[in-house]
């Protein structure tokens, strides 16, 4: 799947998109998988407070499951307006 | 309804008119234009607006149908500006007509405050001595509360 | 501030464009701008205004000092119409500017709470089969409520 | 003083404004003489709850004093905006 990454989260860990190989099921899943890769991963998501998920384009919460999903993105709460 | 998020200006003159006009069943347009605002201190040279494509333009739809099942409304508009933006540059504007004022209000307001917090937008402020992320305000999150 | 009591259109959009520019310290412009709404079976052929000369200005003045003591406001803007108008032409239009989106909301739901109930204006709906004073309703009075 | 009426009390009165000599001291003492005067004034007059009353363009009572007034001015509820 892709997974994306906007804002600080994008500039913590270098780049704003890449495919990902996962078999994780839920979002928590695919986030320990990132942080177990890099340094830069785990600084992105040390605070999963600080972070919003969106599966395919909608917002969700980080028990959502992924497993027929095409594009995960985090980012930090949004300041639209 | 029109829902527009675009990098290029937009003529708030011409679009509240436009919007305003031409209606003869509804008593009440409201708009909001949201503007760039200058720190205190007058070191704002930018203010870089980042977005998330294809799910920008599906949120303010799915907000701006949430408004419209809501109250009784004769139209709505959004536009929203992404990129670079100067002091003063305008990076927002919503728009209800209703028969009466207090839904044309109220739906402006609700339109304001889910884009706020729920629209995926992200401020940077770009500084003469740096740059710095907008953080999320806590009330923004609270006026949420009042529409749920 | 700018109040105007005028019998002419404005140009809704070059007013709202106009007062919205300019600003790199007011982040919120709002405004709100009242239509003259036709009856349901389409019978409306003018609505006639009439004013209170001298009183009119004074009271609008009045309103937007209150609305500008009470709010923190960067501007204000009240046109009101007043003479014969036709179903879709634009009454008035009131706009604020203030840092926060909250202030400038609520200041102009407040001119627009009071200009209703406290500033000397009466509509007559001249209709295709007679001609009737529009009664004031108790919900606009128990709207001012809200700022006492 | 001057005396002005607008909307639909103008329009039962008949005039817009006529000037009134008068000793009365309070809206209410004016009101009494006028009620007193003619039919017209009577059918103006008769549900006070229904009028709204200015002295020298301010919002007033009819428990407002008058003796220095300039203008008093009866009109209905307002509908503006």
């Amino acid at each position: 799947m892709d997974v994306l990454y906007f804002a600080w989260v994008r500039e913590r860990i270098g780049l704003p998109k890449e495919r990902v190989d996962t078999n994780a099921t839920t979002v928590a899943e695919l986030v320990a998988e990132l942080r177990a890769r890099e340094d830069r991963y785990e600084a992105a998501f040390a605070d999963l407070s600080a972070l919003r998920v969106a599966v395919d384009q909608d917002l969700t919460d980080f028990d959502a499951p992924i497993t027929n999903a095409r594009e995960v993105a985090f980012f930090p709460p949004m300041t639209g307006g | 309804m029109k829902i527009a998020v675009q990098s290029e200006p937009f003529d708030f003159g011409a679009e509240a008119a436009g919007f305003a006009s031409g209606h003869d069943d509804q008593g009440a347009v409201v708009t909001f234009t949201g503007i760039v605002r200058n720190t205190a201190d007058g070191t704002l040279k930018q203010m870089r607006i980042e977005h998330y494509p294809g799910m920008t333009e599906k949120a303010l739809a799915a907000i701006a149908e949430q408004a419209l099942s809501r109250w009784s409304l004769g139209d709505v508009l959004v536009i929203h500006r992404f990129g670079d933006l100067a002091p003063g540059e305008m990076i927002m504007m919503v728009a209800t007509a209703a028969r009466h004022r207090k839904n044309a209000f109220e739906a402006a307001e609700f339109l304001m405050d889910y884009l706020k917090s729920r629209a995926p937008f992200w401020k940077k402020e770009i500084l003469s001595n740096g740059a710095e992320w907008v953080a999320a305000k806590e009330e923004d999150e609270n006026s949420l509360k009042r529409w749920q």
